[in-house]
């Protein structure tokens, strides 16, 4: 819970929540390392985009690293094995949203060194954008705050357009989540050499490295790592007021720049690109160490959790094993959550992937499910308090129960970005963003279906 | 160790809810005004606590016997309906007959909520529509009032009045500090305003007690501060000039602000939610039009007191306000996107 | 083609069957004409009857706010006295008193209508006044819509009426606080009504400022025998006039203006 | 002239006789039982509102305009109805017109000649009847295009109807507002009136409160019917 005086102290965008953090139980955990199991698991489309097009066949031997399907389109990303075993499935297995996709499935070898292999560097100095865009995307490198967008597409610029910003998002707003405070700790200097990488690829102005106010210690830790990078003159360390959503992409960019990204557009629009920072660290393994990215830091926690930890988890890695690793999860757990508590998704079992934009996996006991009664709208506005969009909430629910759709367009439902602060706030318990989500899908299909 | 998966519950995110909702927001409105009834069993005795009990009593079967019908009484769990009996009741005179209260609260939850379609449907605030109806339909009742100090078990024949029968006014009757300003031009002093030992409704005596419970309410966040602010500083601005202008006419903006029942209808009727506006600027524009009726009708209309209808026709304008002003959604200003790079 | 045309009306009337604008024009005339012939018919069947009715209405008016008179008459002002009305031209004259006799043919007093704005709408009332003891002895409410069971006390409330059964005019009559009447010239007002209550005092004081200079004027010049300036002789034997029957009294039917509701 | 057993576009209710007496007879009692019930003037088609909120604050008021709306509307569908084939089309409107306004102006000088205290509570409305939408509908729907017999039972079902709506409103209004019912006090001297009912906003309260209740009753008669279907099927 931020302190009153937070929010006046450091800059942030207008509305938004205060969501308790409950980050206590993990801050403080070093990243740890989880041993091998037996199957990894990597869905084809782990991003937004097209899925990726396996290059390997079912009985297949691979090794750590080795691509596993490359890029299915150009909105997509290559995908490559996390640990050296052979491929014994290639099919539709369950996704952990609960549909079945297309997915590869890989025997890990018991026996297999798992020492790292020895770096390989590439220079991104000689590269030109277009071979850096598809090197990036070769590495299967996505957005790691948790949408999973492919981050290569962010860099290949449209002709005539330029990218003066670059945003690295060190906000991680979302309540339980400590992956990147963990990382920016523990790892600053590759965080800052990806950011480097990024910058002098794209030639911007200006580096932004925005963190909330209750991570002060991970800005010390980048402010000491920053003497061993010159290049990053331009580099500001920004501290942000402690609010959710303030790691939303257009929240950020007001927050640190105070520009303002017109509504139905991109971060592009104001030549700026936001990165998270464990993607930047996972760029600087990219052209440091060869290594696509395999794997990511996940925080596990929750009452539910009997011993949270921030892991560092191979992609595929079923979310099971994960929690046993932590010493499993107590009798009372009523609910896993995949990503943050404001806007991951359930799980309805516990044999999913780790995917690459998994952020978080978080139980939760049957206490602190919080199952509220819903009521009538009684129109007290909090809503309109916390949408950073600057939407009517209540007015679009109201709408969305009797089904009018066009009406809700007119109030701009598709700006909404379900980040939940509505559905946090209402005291009526009325499920907001479920309501504007199954709106939104309907508005689509009309759209289709015209 | 458990390898079986756990009944896991499915729902969309978000997961975390803030503690807050509707029935606490009504419990806490509830605990404020638990002082309240109590300071006026203390000035008023007795009859003040049966007028509340019977108009909440009236309330509560109204939502219970023509709320929904398919989980019958459900509705009572949110408390609105105890609440807007507790509020019509306290708005009622100490001496007003028991079974006026009683069809207040059936008409205020009947009429002012259950038809417009229950919690959060209703245009106008249950408890005042309640009111309004006592004061259109029983004129003469609703303003006699008794005096105060007749010891806590005096019950007024009035108070016992049989159903559909007329209250035989007692013989000593009261008039309220606004009554006295108005047809008499006479001023009650301030501080007995203050402390609350003047003749009035049951719940708008003690102008220190409210203060203290608006100020608690603000801060636990249960309504939102601009209403009340906006109105009191609307009237005592309002009424402020008209004082500097012609002290002799008019009376002084503290009486305005600590008279009759302005504290108590902007704290708790003004407030509500429901029929209030909900984008900030909507909800300033709100609160000053109730200040500024409220002087007019104080001043210049024909009754002494002018909150009710000021707080109904501003209720009524609120759908107006609403569609008016709107947020506007971040992204779709005016101002050029490229300006404000200053940082 | 009866029968066509009741199935089908439109179709049937739109087509051939196109009637001229003559035939149009000439059925309009007829209606209106049939129409017309129907209501003076009416009209001169009712009218005896509607007079006789406001006639009657307006003499207990009068007779009662004037208790021990039997016989009235209605007086004009000319400018310089109070004339009964069949002696005035007709355009000289836009308000009218009663003055009001006894069985003797002696004057009770006069009856003043008057109007004024009420707490709704307008109040119109009458009321005696009697200039030998120079005060209001009786008033009722014509017309008024004021609030029921508040406004309308004011001639429902016996206590209320009580106030003019003997109200002085010198000095002016005043509205005070209910149950603080202590001189004859003030009125009590009726409790939550105080609006009403005040308007019927305006209303009096406002017929008050415009008869009873006139009447003072009138009656300077009168005759020890209670005869009128200028109507020599009037009092006698004209006066007494049969209760029931309509127009005879009063030569305006009507009451003054606005009284046939709206 | 012929009778014709022409479906009425008015009511669509009239049952399907076919010229016979028998058939003819049901039809106009169908014509005279639709507007006293089953489209009811003010219960269900909420027409002549005016009058209806204005006068409604005694059962008296409410009968002496019932009764005069009774006579203009009776007496113009009569006479509307007979002159159906006489009248041009394009001149229809005001024709009504003039025979509404010339029944109106014979209620009105009747009553004041008759019963001047109830003319004066009613003031105006006795001649804004003329502008009462259910007068006028009814010519230009039914009158206009059936026979006398119909037309006739039809205005008295309607008139009828509206009367009995009126009596209702005004009986209740009264009872509450006043404490009496045709001026016979029901409570004694104590009883308390509530002064609102005899206001119109006590009209329009118990206007609403009266048409939800046929609402209501409406609703539960098509949930009972609903069921003895289902009840029907079941047995199938």
């Amino acid at each position: 819970m931020s302190l009153p005086g937070t929010a006046a102290r450091f800059p942030s965008f207008r509305h938004g929540i205060h969501p308790a953090g409950h980050k206590e139980s993990t801050a403080g955990l070093a990243i740890e390392h989880l041993p091998l199991f037996s199957h990894y698991l990597l869905p084809l489309g782990q991003h937004i985009g097209a899925p990726s097009v396996p290059v390997v066949s079912v009985g297949d031997g691979v090794i750590r690293g080795q691509l596993l399907a490359e890029p299915g389109g150009f909105v997509s990303t290559g995908l490559h094995a996390p640990v050296t075993g052979h491929v014994s499935h290639i099919g539709p297995r369950r996704h952990p949203n609960g549909h079945l996709v297309p997915a590869i499935e890989i025997r890990a070898d018991p026996f297999a060194d798992d020492r790292p292999p020895p770096p390989s560097p590439t220079h991104a100095a000689g590269m030109d954008l277009g071979d850096f865009v598809k090197f990036v995307q070769k590495g299967g490198m996505v957005g790691m705050g948790g949408a999973a967008f492919p981050t290569h597409v962010k860099y290949a610029l449209p002709p005539g357009r330029r990218i003066r910003r670059l945003v690295v998002n060190g906000a991680e707003c979302e309540p339980y989540l400590s992956a990147d405070h963990r990382l920016m700790l523990e790892r600053p200097e590759a965080i800052l050499r990806g950011t480097a990488i990024v910058a002098e690829q794209l030639g911007v102005e200006a580096v932004y490295l925005g963190i909330e106010a209750n991570k002060l210690d991970a800005l010390d830790a980048l402010e000491r790592a920053r003497c061993g990078f010159p290049d990053l003159d331009v580099l500001q360390l920004v501290p942000l007021a402690v609010k959710y959503p303030q790691g939303a992409e257009k929240m950020l960019i007001k927050a640190i720049t105070g520009l303002v990204v017109p509504a139905g557009k991109l971060p592009l629009d104001v030549e700026t690109v936001v990165n998270n920072v464990g993607t930047m660290a996972a760029i600087a393994d990219l052209f440091d160490l060869g290594k696509p990215l395999l794997e990511r830091v996940v925080t596990v926690a929750g009452s539910g959790v009997r011993r949270p930890a921030n892991m560092l988890v191979p992609l595929g890695t079923s979310v099971r094993d994960v929690l046993e690793a932590c010493g499993g999860i107590s009798e009372d757990t009523s609910m896993v959550i995949m990503g943050g508590p404001m806007m991951g998704m359930p799980l309805a079992s516990l044999d999913v992937p780790v995917l690459k934009g998994t952020s978080g996996i978080i139980a939760l006991a049957a206490k602190d499910v919080r199952v509220s009664g819903t009521y009538g709208c009684v129109r007290c506005g909090r809503c309109l308090q916390a949408c950073a969009n600057f939407l009517n909430p209540s007015r679009l629910g109201r709408l969305a129960a009797v089904g009018r759709y066009q009406e809700m367009q007119k109030h701009y439902l598709m700006d909404c970005m379900e980040c939940g602060a509505c559905s946090y706030v209402c005291p009526s318990g009325i499920p907001l963003v479920q309501l504007f989500r199954m709106s939104k899908a309907e508005i689509r299909n009309r759209e289709v279906a015209t | 160790m458990k390898h079986t998966a756990p009944g896991l519950v499915l729902r969309t995110a978000p997961f975390l809810k803030h503690p807050t909702d509707t029935p606490n927001l009504m419990r806490q409105v509830l605990l404020a005004l638990l002082p309240v009834v109590v300071a006026a069993a203390a000035f008023f005795g007795m009859a003040a606590m049966l007028v509340v009990g019977a108009s909440t009593l009236g309330a509560l079967a109204t939502e219970y016997a023509f709320g929904p019908s398919r989980n019958r009484g459900s509705t009572l769990h949110d408390g609105s309906a105890l609440l807007s009996g507790i509020l019509l009741g306290l708005t009622l005179p100490p001496s007003f007959p028991l079974w006026m209260a009683f069809l207040g609260g059936i008409v205020a939850i009947g009429l002012g909520k259950l038809v417009w379609g229950g919690l959060g449907q209703n245009l106008f605030n249950p408890a005042l529509v309640g009111r309004a109806f006592l004061q259109a339909a029983f004129p003469t009742t609703i303003t006699t009032w008794a005096p105060q100090g007749q010891g806590f078990l005096h019950l007024s024949s009035a108070n016992l009045a049989a159903p559909l029968m007329q209250a035989r006014v007692d013989t000593i009757t009261a008039a309220t500090p606004l009554g006295l300003m108005k047809f008499q031009h006479e001023l009650t002093p301030l501080w007995s305003l203050l402390v609350g030992n003047s003749p009035g409704s049951i719940g708008e005596t003690s102008s220190a007690l409210l203060i203290v419970l608006g100020l608690w309410l603000a801060w636990r966040r249960t309504f939102d501060w601009r209403i009340p602010v906006a109105i009191l500083v609307t009237v005592a601005v309002f009424a402020g000039i008209l004082w500097i202008v012609n002290p002799e006419t008019y009376p002084s903006p503290l009486f305005m602000l600590f008279s009759g029942g302005l504290l108590f209808g902007t704290l708790f009727m003004a407030t509500d939610p429901v029929t209030s506006p909900m984008a900030p600027l909507g909800v300033w524009l709100f609160g000053v039009g109730i200040g500024v009726l409220v002087v007019l009708i104080r001043l210049w209309g024909g009754l002494p007191e002018g909150v009710m209808y000021a707080i109904l026709l501003m209720n009524a304008a609120t759908p107006l306000i609403d569609r008016v002003i709107q947020p506007r959604p971040f992204g779709r200003g005016k101002h050029n996107v490229l300006e404000g790079d200053a940082r | 083609m009866n029968q066509q045309q009741s199935v089908l009306p439109e179709s049937a009337n739109l087509g051939a069957d196109q009637p001229s604008s003559l035939r149009l024009i000439s059925t309009l005339g007829l209606a209106g004409l049939i129409s017309g012939l129907c209501l003076v018919g009416i009209y001169t069947i009712t009218l005896p009857r509607i007079e006789a009715n406001k006639a009657r209405t307006l003499k207990e008016a009068v007779l009662q706010v004037l208790p021990g008179s039997v016989s009235m008459e209605e007086l004009v002002w000319n400018g310089q006295g109070l004339i009964p009305v069949e002696q005035a031209g007709e355009a000289s004259y836009t308000e009218s008193i009663y003055a009001a006799y006894n069985r003797d043919g002696s004057l009770v007093g006069y009856a003043i209508p008057e109007d004024g704005a009420g707490f709704q709408d307008t109040i119109r009332l009458i009321y005696g006044y009697r200039p030998d003891s120079r005060e209001i002895v009786g008033m009722r409410v014509l017309e008024s819509r004021e609030t029921p069971g508040l406004g309308d006390k004011i001639y429902k409330d016996q206590a209320f009426q009580e106030n003019f059964r003997a109200l002085s005019v010198s000095p002016e009559v005043v509205a005070v606080k209910h149950g603080s009447k202590n001189a004859p010239n003030q009125v009590d007002c009726i409790t939550g009504a105080t609006i009403s209550s005040k308007a019927v005092v305006r209303i009096l004081r406002q017929g008050n400022q415009t008869w009873l200079e006139r009447i003072d004027k009138s009656a300077s010049g009168t005759t020890e025998n209670g005869k009128l300036p200028g109507v020599p002789g009037a009092r006698n034997g004209e006066v007494s006039v049969p209760s029931a029957e309509p127009g005879i009294e009063s030569r305006r039917p009507a009451l003054p203006a606005g009284s046939q509701g709206r | 002239m012929p009778s014709i057993p022409a479906s009425s576009p008015g009511g669509g209710s009239g049952s399907q006789g076919s010229g016979v007496a028998d058939g003819d007879w049901e039809r106009v009692q169908a014509e005279f039982m639709k507007g006293i019930w089953k489209e009811n003037p003010v219960f269900v088609q909420v027409l002549g509102m005016c009058p209806m909120l204005a006068v409604t604050n005694s059962a008296v008021n409410a009968m002496a305009m019932g009764a005069a709306t009774f006579f203009v509307l009776v007496g113009s569908s009569f006479l509307v109805s007979l002159l159906r084939n006489f009248i041009p089309r394009q001149v229809r409107i005001s024709t009504y017109i003039v025979i509404i306004a010339t029944f109106v102006t014979v209620a009105d000088f009747t009553l004041q000649a008759l019963l001047p205290d109830i003319h004066r509570e009613l003031g105006a409305f006795i001649s804004l009847i003329v502008v009462n939408c259910l007068i006028l509908g009814r010519q230009e729907a039914f009158a206009s295009k059936n026979t006398v017999k119909h037309a006739v039972a039809d205005a008295v079902g309607m008139a009828g109807g509206f009367a009995i709506a009126l009596l209702c409103l005004g009986s209740v209004r009264e009872i509450l507002g006043s404490g009496s019912l045709f001026g016979v006090s029901l409570f004694g001297s104590g009883y308390e009136p509530w002064v609102i009912m005899i206001l119109p906003p006590g009209g329009f309260i118990m206007l609403g409160l009266i048409l939800l209740f046929f609402n209501w009753l409406k609703s539960r008669r098509a949930h009972w019917l609903q069921s003895l279907d289902k009840l029907g099927e079941g047995a199938r």
